[in-house]
């Protein structure tokens, strides 16, 4: 890794529970990914219980068309009676026919594992065979939590990313969407213009999938610094995934990445900027401050931005700062909102966490003990796989003021007086970036601001204790 | 003259054929001409009314203009009380025959010579009053009548029942959801134990009025309706009477605590808030929605309410108390009851409209753009233009409004009809806040509001292309609130740059 | 009058009763002729009683954008405190203003008629003023019922009709909207052998406000025949009303329009064709019978057509015939359609209706008669101005097994196992012509199919008797 | 492999632990990867729950895989009966963990030795039974298992009541409208003189299962969930039971009636056809309402009934029977129960189909071009797709299933409800047939259904303009009967004159 400042000893305290606690499946990540990739189609191979969870818990197949489908494993597939290749065969030329999409992933599940089949060894036959790209992702729960579904899918694609730049300018020009969006319109000698604009620095490729406001949103962001964009990981299109050659700088937009910055680190020599993520006003900056510092871009401004945003803050700052949190651990976004959340004036109890990566993490780690220290809070506990029975016990004797969980516990302990809010909002609101940091707030402050609004009732408790 | 489009409340001779026909053997002459009585197709058609509705009309032509219609008026109260034999005849005009000016006191005093039962003459002026005004004034004076009649022959029944007991006073035909919140007003009386002495105009017979006073109160359930009749009880009999309407748990809780006052004052002695506490927790789930993940979703969203009195009232309580809704305009077509509205709305909401004219509240909601608006069918219109939802809360009526299932919008039940209506109307179930949280993928089906009108600054392609991401039910108040911000600060051309500063400025 | 054919001497029984029936006000006629005629305003002047029908009774003010409004007069209008010139200019304008129309149409109520407010002397003026032609018709509950107020409408337009025809080609071709329609798309040459198509007569125009599809359906009957309609009042738009010179024949087709029948016989000099109406296939035939007879065109193939039209009706006269129908009077169509149910089998035990003007009628009661005869049924009795209470007296005797009566009786005799049919859907829906016969048999079968599906049930009266 | 976009049951386990939380004080231990435990999710959302829900998830991750998974499974049962004394633990394995085919009976055995409450395995092949099947078989277990363990220890008691009562078997968390149901089945029961004995599974305890066999009968509302159970009470106690599912008022009736045979049969003396005539005329608005002209606007209008196989029978036969439409399609998704439906529906409507694909279904309701759906939730976005109005009257379940307000769908309340919504869904109340007989001239809000694909024909230009006078709801219906009738006869060109010859052929 390549991590420009010496870390900061955190005096972090990490625990292990049982595991034993909810959290959606990493399937999930069809349910972003394929609105993200406009040109892809992705097929979950697994049992009518990941059929059922895709259509209920993630409430998203009642949808017009989606671009992705159950290929729903029976007896016959189980008991190995029937040809997995021709099955996928027969299944994947349907959706060439009905949709003929650019890429289909193939999502691996837990059944996928446990019956050993051969998606890594299928897929390259069959793309020779149909002729469409098959990327194949392992998302399934018995290695992986919720939002590393994405992470899985990422490190595949990671593999598919041209490796020279074409020289045809045309081409590279439809490869880069962004940028076009950016020039649109302009003629080319402002695109010149444009492009003096940016620094001289190395190439730099971010990965994450993020809404494309949110990608917009950042991209300028660095241009202001000079810093230009050269790809994302996804792109709009997945013809259009950016190059990737060796000793391009990469950089991880969310924490639950690793995987994807273990590939491009071992498989196509990147390197990576190590460093806290851009979600609060404060991780935004120290963001773009380790991207420049790594790149050898001097920046500008950058403090009083913060400063701004977080004047424009003040009036939810307001509202949560003295109050005390507890993330029960849900969608590996806890640290770093557990870190703005705490430079907000909040005290957080205890960060569960499905997972831990303490070296993808560390810049932010270390982020988040320095924001303690300078807040003068104590350090919370961060437990990894957490137990939900020993969490509620906790969570009954800490009476916090917020509790951030998946949507199991939500209504449960609302009926108890304990306010909450979903973890799950946050992997699907748009909350990275200087301009976002309200919506982060916005949906932290929601809960307090109903109990605002719901004071004078006369109850809170809504079932005997 | 006023150019008119729409409007919310009916004339007077609506409101007075609503009490005559709640009545039981009660039949209404209306003197008008043909085409006037259009009354009896919406009572047939809107309750699916099994009867004839028991009004006739005495039609006024040009043969009857030219020789006056005394007799024909007469004759037809007199036939009507030798074909139906009913316990009483209102005579009404309507708003063109009240014109003749005609001694119509005359016609029912010469007519009640050779009638068996009563006759009366509806006393109402058409062009001062509404339906609503009408029927209360119209109910007042057939207790009245009855009472003082009662009062002469000496049989008024004043001997309290040996139970407590209350006379509902204002449940009428073609009224609002009443026959649904009348079943539920009984159930809650049972509940309290108060014994019904009476329930008025609907089903009642006139000659039982008299017995009014046997009640230890009168309950007003809707303000509209009945205050005039409770107010000539307290002051001739000294009943007392409660007009809170039981409308949301907050309301309804406070509704019951008066009643127990009112019993108590007589020498009762009920305690009613372990039922309140039961019904608030258990029964309703209002009060647990309110604390509910489903409900925190709807923390600080912008309503405008719109409505007659009651309901307008009640229902802007309701979303501001009882579930942290941002009511940014609460309205009433009650012109008349101003000063009430203004009072108990005041401490609520930001802004009060008192306006008889529909097109007054149209451009007030496309000017709020609320997330959801409960008013009355035109305002449903509104809001389906505008592509708002909106939670039907009060008349005009519509066939709609006549469901065959249970639909109260009074006591517990009511509480969790009007959470229903709530939630679904802000989100149309769980649906739309999964297409917010999700980005709003599903674009094809989501409604979208037309962006207003080109306006006068100058978007780049980059920042229309941005605002074309936005999903189609925020786009137009995006983009109106980018161009407020650019005309704030006198940018002429709207670049990516100044539609984040705008979004980091005012939220948009 | 011009009837070409000797009257059978019709043994109809006509009676009058009280007038206390139940019927639609004549100003309902705005709801359908503000839809015909594209570039109108109807005003109706009147009370807030007027308005609550037109919001209620006839549903219609719930839709988007109406092309018609109230002018609501109040107490200062009742008691001539203020000036009807200004305030109906004050409207006018705003009307002008928001919607500016090709015509508005004032529909004069009960209420002007007894405050004698002078709209005939008020609307020149104001003509003059604005700039915008001012119809007034008279379409108050005092003199008229329910349809009759397209009557008074009609009537008044007929006087506005341009009386000679413009020798501008183009602007005449855009006078005849339906002749436009007929040869919309075909050359010159294609046109000139089009007209030759029709058989030389003299100028006919029809009358009657019908559905334009309805419209396109006998204008193409009688282009059959070689007949030419050279225009109909009211056209699709007030600027495209019929040229009418002296000596035109002119047809209704609707029993309804008396007034106007008049009016274009006194006051422009046209010759009235005695017709029965267009409706049902005998009517049809007659009518065309009627008109071509008059024009001295030969009809071919009529005969053939009817036939064939009953053929096509066969599973429905099934179901009619031998029934009984009671028509308690609501829309004056009453006549023609008793006629055609005597001729599908039915026994016609009452024809209520509002108004009989024997003259206007005279062909299709004299058809009615010879109806009855074929059909070897006893003449029905006319009711004119029946009195409700008494008619449903007689409907308790008689038990028809169809009545066809106004809104507010359908559902309290249905109550009572008493078939109904709502008159105003036959105001409604397209019944005239050929085409068109199976949708009149479509209503008035529908509680006679309704009775069929239900029969099981057990039970057809919801009052105790 | 299955392509699959949607399903209609769920897998089996959701059916094991909807039995198995539905029971108070009964824990689940669902042994299973991480983020199969959305059952969790499921209830606290959509039942808006105020309770955790009784259901752990033993993870089984990769370690645990490669360790075997006895030793967790154990514990976390041996941990639970410690942590909350349930006095009964399932054990169930979802589609996933069952492949693993551990030897769960012998985990269950182990932690029974360790536990003071009981501790079970859920005994379902999760690859042959769905959802529903599983809920029966879960239910049908665990009677057996509480009535042997009576049986040994001779505690199952078999002295019936003393006055008739019933076991009403089926009424489950996550149910469609099961709590409403229930709440009138209870009000039901009562109204019949009928006591309650039990009601399973829902909020029942384990322990008093043993007194099942008090009552005269059980009463199996919905065929899908509860006949296992009572075909072993059958069986062993000899007790009988009633599986009329009480929609509608001609099947309530039905019901009512076979109730009063299976008392009188056991000495009871019962007459109930006073009740069922007062609440058929009375109570009921559903008799009328068939009457009443509303209604007679819908005959032989055409429906589409989709669902599982207690609702769509019933309400095909409401439609069918009780208001006179015509229902072209009826179908279910149990397709294990196919022949049930058959017998059941073959009389009343013209089509059956079978399926478990949804894009069947879709297509089909696409081909027939009904007036109305009523189906489940797919059923209601295909209908959405298609401007073809959708009421919902089965699972899978959804948000909207679960609305605060009293909505049940049995008994005569039900009646009312499903009136209402047999009349929304085709008429979107009076105002579409006031659209349609005013000639549809408000056409800019009505949903215009995209006319099918280019056509090979010829519409010449008069045709087309004439075609787009037709409103837009019926325009694409009236082309397709067009296109039809000049392709019979070999047209190519579709003239004025074709279509008016197609309308009198064949009433397009």
């Amino acid at each position: 890794m390549t991590l420009a400042q010496a870390p900061i000893t955190p005096e972090l305290n990490f625990e292990c529970e049982t595991g034993n606690y909810h959290t959606f499946c990493p399937i999930s990540c069809v349910a972003w990914l394929y609105q993200k990739i406009e040109d892809s189609f992705f097929l979950v191979i697994g049992t009518k219980t990941c059929g059922y969870f895709l259509q209920n818990a993630m409430g998203v197949m009642i949808f017009a068309e989606p671009r992705y489908a159950m290929a729903e494993l029976e007896e016959g597939d189980i008991s190995a009676q029937l040809n997995d290749y021709n099955e996928l065969r027969r299944l994947c030329e349907q959706i060439k026919r009905d949709r003929n999409p650019s890429v289909i992933v193939w999502i691996g599940t837990c059944t996928t594992e446990i019956i050993k089949m051969d998606l890594e060894g299928i897929a390259p036959k069959l793309e020779a065979e149909i002729g469409i790209p098959i990327v194949v992702a392992r998302a399934n729960g018995l290695d992986y939590a919720f939002t590393q579904g994405e992470d899985t899918v990422l490190a595949s694609m990671a593999n598919r990313c041209p490796k020279e730049a074409t020289t045809n300018t045309e081409e590279k020009e439809e490869r880069n969407g962004i940028q076009k969006l950016l020039n649109f319109g302009k003629k080319k000698e402002e695109i010149t213009a444009t492009e003096s604009e940016y620094k001289q620095h190395h190439p730099l490729v971010l990965f994450g999938s993020l809404p494309d406001p949110v990608v917009t949103n950042l991209t300028l962001e660095l241009k202001k610094q000079g810093v230009k964009i050269d790809g994302w990981l996804p792109a709009k299109r997945y013809t259009e995934l950016p190059v990737i050659e060796e000793g391009y700088y990469v950089a991880g937009v969310n924490p639950f990445l690793s995987r994807t910055a273990t590939t491009l680190m071992r498989r196509r020599k990147c390197k990576l900027i190590g460093a806290p993520f851009p979600i609060g006003p404060d991780g935004t900056r120290a963001w773009i401050e380790k991207i420049c510092s790594v790149l050898g871009v001097e920046t500008h401004g950058l403090e009083e931005r913060e400063a701004q945003i977080w004047e424009n803050l003040q009036d939810y700052v307001d509202l949560v700062k003295g109050k005390s949190v507890f993330f029960m651990g849900d969608n590996l976004l806890e640290v770093s909102l557990a870190r703005f959340l705490t430079r907000c004036g909040m005290k957080v109890h205890e960060i569960g966490i499905p997972y831990m990566d303490k070296r993808y993490q560390k810049a932010e780690l270390d982020f988040l003990a320095q924001t303690c220290q300078e807040m003068g809070v104590t350090m919370p506990t961060i437990v990894e796989k957490p137990d939900n029975y020993n969490q509620l016990q906790r969570i009954k004797e800490l009476q916090p003021d917020l509790v951030i969980t998946g949507m199991a516990h939500a209504n449960p302990l609302e009926a108890r007086g304990i306010s909450t809010k979903w973890s799950v909002e946050f992997t699907f609101a748009q909350i990275h970036g200087f301009t976002n940091a309200r919506d982060v707030l916005e949906l932290v402050t929601r809960p307090l601001r109903r109990n605002n609004n719901l004071k004078d009732l006369g109850w809170n408790q809504l079932v005997k204790s | 003259m006023k150019l008119a489009y729409w409007m919310y409340a009916g004339p007077a001779h609506i409101g007075t054929l609503r009490i005559a026909s709640s009545f039981k053997n009660v039949h209404a002459i209306m003197h008008a001409p043909l085409g006037d009585d259009y009354f009896n197709v919406m009572r047939s058609m809107l309750e699916r009314e099994r009867n004839f509705t028991p009004v006739t009309t005495s039609v006024v032509d040009r043969n009857v203009l030219a020789r006056g219609s005394q007799e024909k008026v007469i004759d037809n109260i007199v036939r009507k009380d030798g074909e139906e034999n009913p316990d009483l005849i209102v005579l009404t005009p309507t708003c063109t025959s009240s014109i003749l000016q005609e001694d119509l006191e005359n016609f029912v005093s010469r007519a009640q010579l050779n009638s068996q039962g009563d006759v009366i003459l509806a006393d109402v002026n058409h062009y001062r009053y509404n339906e609503l005004q009408a029927a209360d004034r119209t109910l007042a004076q057939i207790v009245k009548f009855y009472l003082e009649k009662g009062a002469k022959k000496g049989t008024v029944n004043q001997e309290k029942t040996a139970n407590p007991s209350v006379n509902i006073i204002g449940i009428s035909t073609l009224g609002f959801h009443h026959n649904h919140d009348c079943r539920e007003l009984k159930k809650l009386m049972a509940d309290l134990g108060i014994e019904i002495n009476m329930i008025i105009p609907d089903k009642a017979s006139v000659q039982d009025l008299q017995n009014l006073p046997r009640a230890w109160f009168n309950f007003i359930p809707y303000r509209e309706l009945g205050l005039m009749a409770a107010e000539h009880l307290q002051r001739e009999y000294g009943m007392p009477y409660v007009d809170i309407t039981p409308m949301g748990v907050v309301e309804t809780a406070r509704c019951i605590r008066e009643i127990a006052k009112v019993i108590n004052q007589q020498g009762g002695n009920v305690d009613y808030e372990e039922f309140i506490e039961h019904q608030t927790m258990e029964v309703s789930e209002a009060a647990w929605f309110s604390r509910s993940i489903d409900c925190q979703n709807l923390t600080g969203k912008k309503a405008v309410v719109f409505g007659d009195n009651t309901h307008a009232v009640a229902m802007t309580k309701i979303l501001v108390r009882e579930m942290g809704i941002n009511v940014v305009l609460a309205g009433t077509y009650c012109k008349y009851d101003e000063a009430w509205f203004r009072k108990e709305l005041e401490p609520f909401c930001d802004n009060i409209l008192i306006s008889e004219d529909n097109g007054e509240i149209a451009n007030a909601i496309a000017k709020l753009e609320p997330s959801a608006i409960f008013g009355t069918q035109m305002e449903r219109h509104v809001g389906k233009r505008l592509g708002i939802p909106c939670g039907v809360i009060a008349a005009p009526i519509h066939i709609q409004n006549f469901p065959i299932g249970y639909k109260p919008f009074l006591g517990y039940e009511g509480t969790n009809q009007i959470t229903d209506l709530v939630y679904n109307s802000f989100t149309l179930g769980m649906e739309d806040h999964l297409l917010e949280i999700f980005g709003g993928h599903d674009t094809k089906e989501v409604i979208t509001k037309g962006i207003s009108a080109d306006s006068d600054l100058n978007w780049t392609k980059e920042a229309q292309a941005e605002l074309n991401k936005v999903p189609g039910f925020v786009r137009g108040k995006v983009k109106r609130n980018t161009e407020k911000f650019a005309r704030e600060r006198n940018f002429d051309q709207i670049t990516l740059e100044v539609m984040y500063a705008a979004k980091e400025s005012v939220g948009a």
